[in-house]
């Protein structure tokens, strides 16, 4: 892959910005030579066309969810409605400025407030900060939320918190860079909390537990009230990891379930873009007892005005510059809004009803660890498939097919993991096709496992070899002369 | 909906297909009460035709687009060349996710390639990572690292860092029990070197800082000890600035919204974050390397990854992992389109058009700046009379100007920040001096 | 000038690899009068930023996008969904040319060919071509058409075809020497099939015609002997009404920008152009046809050109060579969005409004409608009063209304044609009737 | 390649339009049921996921100018510059109905109105119609205008059209269409006009020549103004097909070389997207005694404002429903703004250097039948290549390499011609690397013709034939069931 280092470093590039309308003195002038830049960054300049023909050629070496099927578990990606990139790109909206007042941002404020609102009702809490940027980030502003509530109560000792072994790393380091150290609980057979251990557990150092709903195997926690109840009798907080609101968003509320902090991912349930790994926006809603302690500014609306409310002396301060991803929950109120309570309630049925048929076709060549009913997305395992053959073959052929593979090897409780999830904006006819080719590759493990491990032969690359690249770690390009 | 192709034919169907008789029974795990609980929002669909109407509205009711706006603090009103936009749109890079599969993500990895390298010859360091939140997570990302590096439990900071720097660092360290020191400044407006302290993991300055003013870098690290050297920087005045790591930063981070990304009212930003190689270990977030497939060629994938949360779980340098990605890209394209030449001359003239309206103002009956150490494109203006009473004047003629209580906030009272970039025009600038100077 | 790549030092050495020594050099070819004689524009070039700022000007001084249409007659303000936008502007699709070459250029073939799929699924026709300029030249080209098959040197015209429709013909038809000859409507608007002339080659009648209002064609066929029958349409308004095809008709022709593209004041516009199987050689302009590649792989390919310019020449069935190619695009990526189910609704909402309107304004005094005859979604009102005075009242309302001209030019005095499309809400259409009652 | 036809049918579609706010009848209450449809189109119902991932995938089949060189002779495939677009779609320009009154499309009237001035300028002629909406409509609002001139001057036996055989196949297409006769005139061994062969035919029965200037070889007509005086002199006029412009914008100008109508292609020259054949811009220039009947309406200013003047008596009438390709003239504006004198020059400069580059080192490989100095373009022949080897085939093989062919067996004067325009948007390396292309297909042609007549095999088709289209004629998708 050629980057632009390597393209016409010495182009025309000028006649973008406009020449200086007021009188130059030149840098030195104004600054004194010492401040000024010796050696000019190693930046080419390359005229429109290279640009253009550049990043075009590379977007096309991605694969997106306009490209097909993208069942990655545990990231939802589902289908990104165009008209929510368009309505989070109107002017009014991208070109307004953190610093500017109250009065010239009511449109920005007014829908921050409404998304609040309708945020607040899927979670059946009371109420919510669209601050954090990302799921990690709304985890450990929850982490922060359970601190600081600890804290005013003084309970400074409860420095615990509980995750099950199924949970996603995000989990644990959040846990871990807000102060809390982490306590395993094991699951059971079912796959779900082991209530026994958890109870074990649970003393007067243990701030709470952090708890995926439904877990990352697909299954929900049935004993989801006995879990948080026991929780909270033993003086501790539940915080809820939302990445699989997918599965039950218009049906159930965390609210209802115990949650005290529960984070939203927009960029999954709410449909707004993944862009190659970011920005997302993590949307944290929490119970009566954290209200007082969320982030700073808070949005807020006093008689027919929107306001920022600075005045928040027992919050944990800001997690952000400023208050979120904006642009993104534009995105996401865009979805919401067009759904309306009839569509949230579509989306998990339908994401549901594609997962468990997905899963019921797919149990009879793949092992299916957790055979029960799955909600959003389910587990396989390519053990047992044949010898020789691992997961890593099993995607890598899937890319041959012109398909993305599912997440691999998470959860780590299930070996060789194959983590599918197909979305409710899957046609049965798409999910035919990726179980019919999931289907055949796993008689071509049997059959012809080269393919497999040769695979991908039809990508822009071949397999890529990621020894090379820890070993001989080059991160930035290589420039031949100085 | 159209967002979901099945229709009830397909359902039923698919029931059939698993036993099931209706979409209730995939929800028997749910506990009922649970179930019972659950309230709707009270809100009906709406068509697309309406739902865009109504963004459209709220969209008018920002008044702040069509004013113009001298306001910065971190944000700035800079030109995103159309391509950029472009690009940037380009579906197979917004739809894709994390680069999990390098395979058929060679677009993005070849991009977050090119930004590291971009983003570590603008800040002069040798690694930079493939983004954070925002410049002001990246910051307190930074102290975290620091402190894991040194472990003295205590971190200098500067006292004019944009506040919500500040804010963000604040809630961070108080979480991880890392104390802050405040180092305050002088009269130029400029970190008080004379004044620091002792024992520190790190210091942390901001430059430009709070005030617009440039620090003076040159001889700081070595008069720091162990500790190490924090910059927060201004990616887009690195196109005429010496940069941070020629000074020898240990870390430099800084806000990328300057480079190709609306101000979109705060969000999304892009967190820069660059180090010495010597660092790599303790690097926050992902990096992409370069590497080759099976067949000798050259390729890009996600490495280094033993430091992240996915297999070190609690013991990762940092618990990001969605992070700015399609921002990174934009600012990308962004460097791409204007080369190192097009951001010496965006920077120049910020540079230029700052100082015009600058001088002139100081040249104004009733007004100051409030320091004199050289600055970038903003600065703090004193007025004689009440500064709220000329934001005020100034609004009234149509521009945007950040509240005093910003500078209150930092310790200095009854003055304005004023932000001037590329796209103000002289006849602009021209004007904020006759509404100054009580013309009209 | 970053749209030209080379730098200074490539074209001196590209000067050298071709033994000249200067870039005059290579116009020496040009007689020295023609150079000498060249005078510039005395323009000086501006920056992206700075046309972008003018453009921005120009468009702000258009008043017309922040009214509310009330405007028809062959361009409508209908929605467009959002997806069909960012389809259409992928540059693969935008900057390709004509498919001359299939085997990289099968994206656009095959859009071709669903477009002609769709227009004859549409229009209920056997085949339709790639497309024409717009609907007024591709009903010229039907007249043509229909003369070289009829060869009877006469045509008739319905008087009450819009006026651009009716301009175009009249100057294609007399460079070639075709006579036309006006048939008058009745008073239900229609055109009056009592009067038709004889030894015609063709009658055009055009259905929704100018008054709204929607033609008999049921039996119309049979009656014209061997006159072809031309019909002019409104795509749209078939996602309800039966089709001409359905009635015999031998050309069906329309304006498309209905199908999904922006108003743009005019241009580009889609023609539509449709006939039986048994005309196809006299079809004008481009098809796509299905065939197959080496491996017998079903692919499209541009075919029938022996009709064409490029092989015929001046024998040509006409000189179009580009043509709406990318409208046409978009088009058919409209009726995929929409679908047959969504092409019914918004006829329905279209219809249903605009009797709405109506019925309402028909009730008030003063008020009555021009014609009685069967409406789409447009329709006559005729005043009392001063229609000039009644569209300013209007039009201080913030609605946009067409001079009463437009209709005096047809031969209805002091009358306004009123558009509704399903963007018009109701609480807008009471507001037209609150300003017609004189209500405020 | 499946078309939209063979998917998702039956999808769930809803959710554009909004419910119908206003009391509802139903069609056959206002219509009667004869004038409903009985029928409904088969156009299938598909979700937004199904739409948008069928026309991306489509569109990935294609090749455009952001994918590399596209030297299609004759098309001047330059880059399309990204500005332009956003220009053109901003809403005070794209959401203008042409019915407004003129006080409400103020803005589009003065684009229109300069840019109208500017190609004045550019053509060196008193008066510009934007009308005409590509290069062969303006061929046609020439020859309307030509025929009206001579009806003006009762000189209606002036039936006769002059053409080079070297022509556009547009050029006597649209003498026909306006009622003209056309007569070629045979080129000399220079490639230019046969001056001799020419003054044979100038009589008062013709009406005037159609020129392409530089010609469809590439090359400038040397006696061009002795042809002009020659026509001129015996009553007729001169007609420049101006698709060729980029060849000598900013140096020269067609008023200067005796042209009485020229057309611009704004599409090309003008840097406008050609968008996979249209729409296009065709603004046509005229001399003074032409002026009077140009297109009705013209846009004029009148003191401070704009306006559009019905007032034409002497008009040809109107070739377009409205004002022409308002859209395309927005693009076409924003771009000569930027270039201004120095970009214009710049573009003919670059255009004529990046030609003669090429052609310089592939004549050595290709024949060159004219070989002297070029313009933007020339042509090669295949010829002599190797036997049974024939200019398809050399072009299939491009398609293999991953280049755009240009155009082949144009013009009709030169056999197995290879038309090449590379543009100035064309970079020296793109250049170098195009020409080492070709020069590999020549050896290959000699020692693996096989190679080129199998070519293409790396496109999304392998070559497709075009007797099977033409014999067997399926134009519409053949729907399995009524
Ligand atoms: C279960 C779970 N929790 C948390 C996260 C982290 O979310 P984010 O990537 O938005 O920070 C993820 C995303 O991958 C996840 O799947
Ligand atoms: C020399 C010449 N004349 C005329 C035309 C016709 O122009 P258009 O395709 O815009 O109608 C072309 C375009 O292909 C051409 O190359």
């Amino acid at each position: 892959m050629r980057t632009i280092f390597e393209r016409g470093a010495a182009e025309a590039a000028d006649g973008i910005f406009p020449a200086c309308d007021v009188p130059a003195k030149g840098p030195a002038a104004w600054l004194g030579a010492n401040l000024i830049r010796s050696k000019l960054p190693r930046i080419p300049n390359t005229s429109e066309t290279t640009v253009v023909r550049h990043y075009t050629r590379l977007c096309k070496l991605n694969y997106g969810v306009d490209d097909g099927i993208y069942p990655l578990g545990s990231c939802t990606m589902k289908y990104n409605p165009k008209v929510n990139e368009d309505t989070a790109a109107l002017p009014g909206f991208a070109d307004a400025h953190p610093g500017a007042d109250e009065r010239y941002v009511q449109g920005s404020l007014e829908l921050l407030y409404e998304l609040t609102r309708l945020l607040q009702g899927i979670a059946g809490l009371p109420a919510v900060t669209l601050q954090p940027v990302a799921g990690a980030h709304g985890e450990l502003t929850g982490m922060f939320l359970f601190r600081k509530y600890f804290e005013s109560r003084g309970e400074t000792q409860r420095t615990r918190i509980l995750l099950p072994d199924s949970a996603h790393g995000t989990n644990p380091a959040s846990a871990a860079v807000a102060g809390f150290s982490v306590t395993e609980i094991p699951s059971n057979a079912r796959g779900t909390v082991n209530l026994e251990a958890l109870r074990a557990q649970l003393d007067d150092t243990v701030a709470g537990i952090m708890l995926t709903v439904p877990n990352t195997l697909g299954i929900f926690e049935e004993n989801i009230l006995e879990v948080t109840r026991a929780v909270h009798e033993a003086g501790g907080l539940c915080y809820f990891d939302g990445a699989n609101l997918n599965s039950f968003i218009g049906r159930a509320r965390p609210g209802d379930m115990g949650a005290d902090v529960f984070h939203f991912n927009l960029h999954k349930t709410l449909s707004t873009p993944h862009g190659g790994g970011g920005p997302g926006a993590g949307a944290v809603a929490v119970s009566e007892p954290l209200v007082d302690f969320l982030p700073v500014p808070r949005v807020v609306k006093r008689r027919d005005r929107y306001a920022l409310d600075w005045d928040c002396p027992k919050s944990i301060g800001s997690v952000h510059s400023f208050f979120g991803n904006v642009l993104v929950a534009i995105k996401a109120y865009t979805y919401v809004l067009q759904l309306g309570d009839e569509g949230l309630r579509a989306v998990s049925d339908n994401a549901v009803l594609n997962a468990n048929y997905l899963q019921e076709r797919l149990k009879r060549t793949y092992t299916l660890p957790y055979d029960r009913l799955c909600k959003h997305e389910f587990v396989l395992t390519s053990e047992g498939l044949a010898k020789g053959v691992t997961t890593l073959d099993v995607a890598k052929r899937l890319i041959d097919y012109g398909i993305h593979p599912p997440t691999v090897y998470f959860p780590l409780i299930v070996h060789e993991a194959l983590m599918i999830e197909p979305t409710e904006t899957e046609s049965r006819e798409t999910l035919d096709r990726f179980a019919e080719i999931l289907e055949r590759i796993a008689v071509e493990a049997r059959e012809h496992p080269e393919l497999l491990h040769e695979a991908p032969t039809r990508a822009p690359v071949r397999r890529l070899d990621q020894t090379v690249a820890a070993r001989n770690p080059v991160f930035t390009f290589p420039f031949e002369t100085e | 909906m159209r967002y979901i192709p099945n229709a009830d034919a397909d359902r039923q169907a698919m029931l059939r297909e698993i036993g099931r008789s209706s979409i209730d029974e995939l929800f028997a795990d749910i506990p009922q009460p649970v179930i019972d609980a659950h309230r709707p929002l009270n809100l009906l669909p709406r068509s697309e035709l309406e739902v865009l109407d109504e963004l459209t509205r709220l969209a008018d009711a920002n008044e702040a687009p069509g004013r113009v706006p001298l306001l910065g603090g971190g944000v700035y009103d800079h030109y995103i060349p159309r391509a950029v936009h472009h690009l940037a749109s380009r579906s197979e890079f917004y739809t894709a996710y994390t680069p999990y599969q390098p395979e058929i993500s060679q677009g993005t990895l070849t991009v977050m390639f090119e930004f590291q390298t971009m983003i570590s010859e603008l800040t002069g360091m040798e690694i930079a990572n493939a983004s954070m939140y925002d410049g002001a997570t990246a910051l307190a990302e930074a102290v975290l690292m620091a402190e894991r590096i040194r472990k003295h439990g205590r971190v200098a900071v500067a006292a004019n860092l944009f506040s919500h720097n500040r804010r963000v660092i604040n809630t961070y360290a108080w979480a991880a029990g890392v104390e802050l020191v405040d180092v305050p400044f002088t009269p130029a407006g400029r970190c008080d070197l004379a004044r620091l302290p002792e024992g520190i993991s790190a210091l942390v300055v901001q430059s430009p800082n709070a005030f617009g003013v440039i620090e003076a870098l040159d001889g700081l690290k070595a008069r720091l000890g162990d500790a190490l050297l924090i910059v927060a920087t201004y990616p887009l005045a690195l196109g005429i600035l010496e940069p941070p790591g020629a000074f020898g930063a240990d870390i430099v981070v800084g806000e990328g919204q300057c480079l190709g990304l609306p101000m979109g009212y705060g969000g999304p930003l892009l967190g820069l974050f660059a180090t010495k190689k010597e660092h790599l270990r303790q690097l926050p977030g992902r990096v992409a390397g370069r590497t080759v497939d099976a067949d000798g060629r050259l390729g890009y994938t996600m490495t280094a990854q033993t430091r992240e949360q996915h297999i070190r779980r609690e013991k990762a340098t940092s618990n990001i992992c969605t992070n700015s990605a399609h921002c990174a890209l934009t600012a990308t394209v962004y460097l791409a389109s204007v080369g190192a030449g097009g951001l010496r001359q965006v920077a120049l003239l910020n540079l230029e058009k700052a100082h015009y309206l600058a001088a002139k103002i100081e040249k104004l009956k009733g007004y100051s700046l409030a320091f004199d150490g050289p600055f970038f494109n903003e600065f703090v203006v004193r007025p004689s009379g009440d500064a709220g009473a000329v934001r005020e004047r100034l609004e009234a003629g149509g521009f945007l100007v950040e509240s005093s209580q910003t500078m209150a906030d930092l310790g200095v009272p009854n003055a304005l920040r004023l932000a001037v970039t590329e796209r103000r025009t002289r006849a602009e600038l021209d004007r904020v001096v006759d509404i100054l100077g009580g013309k009209r």
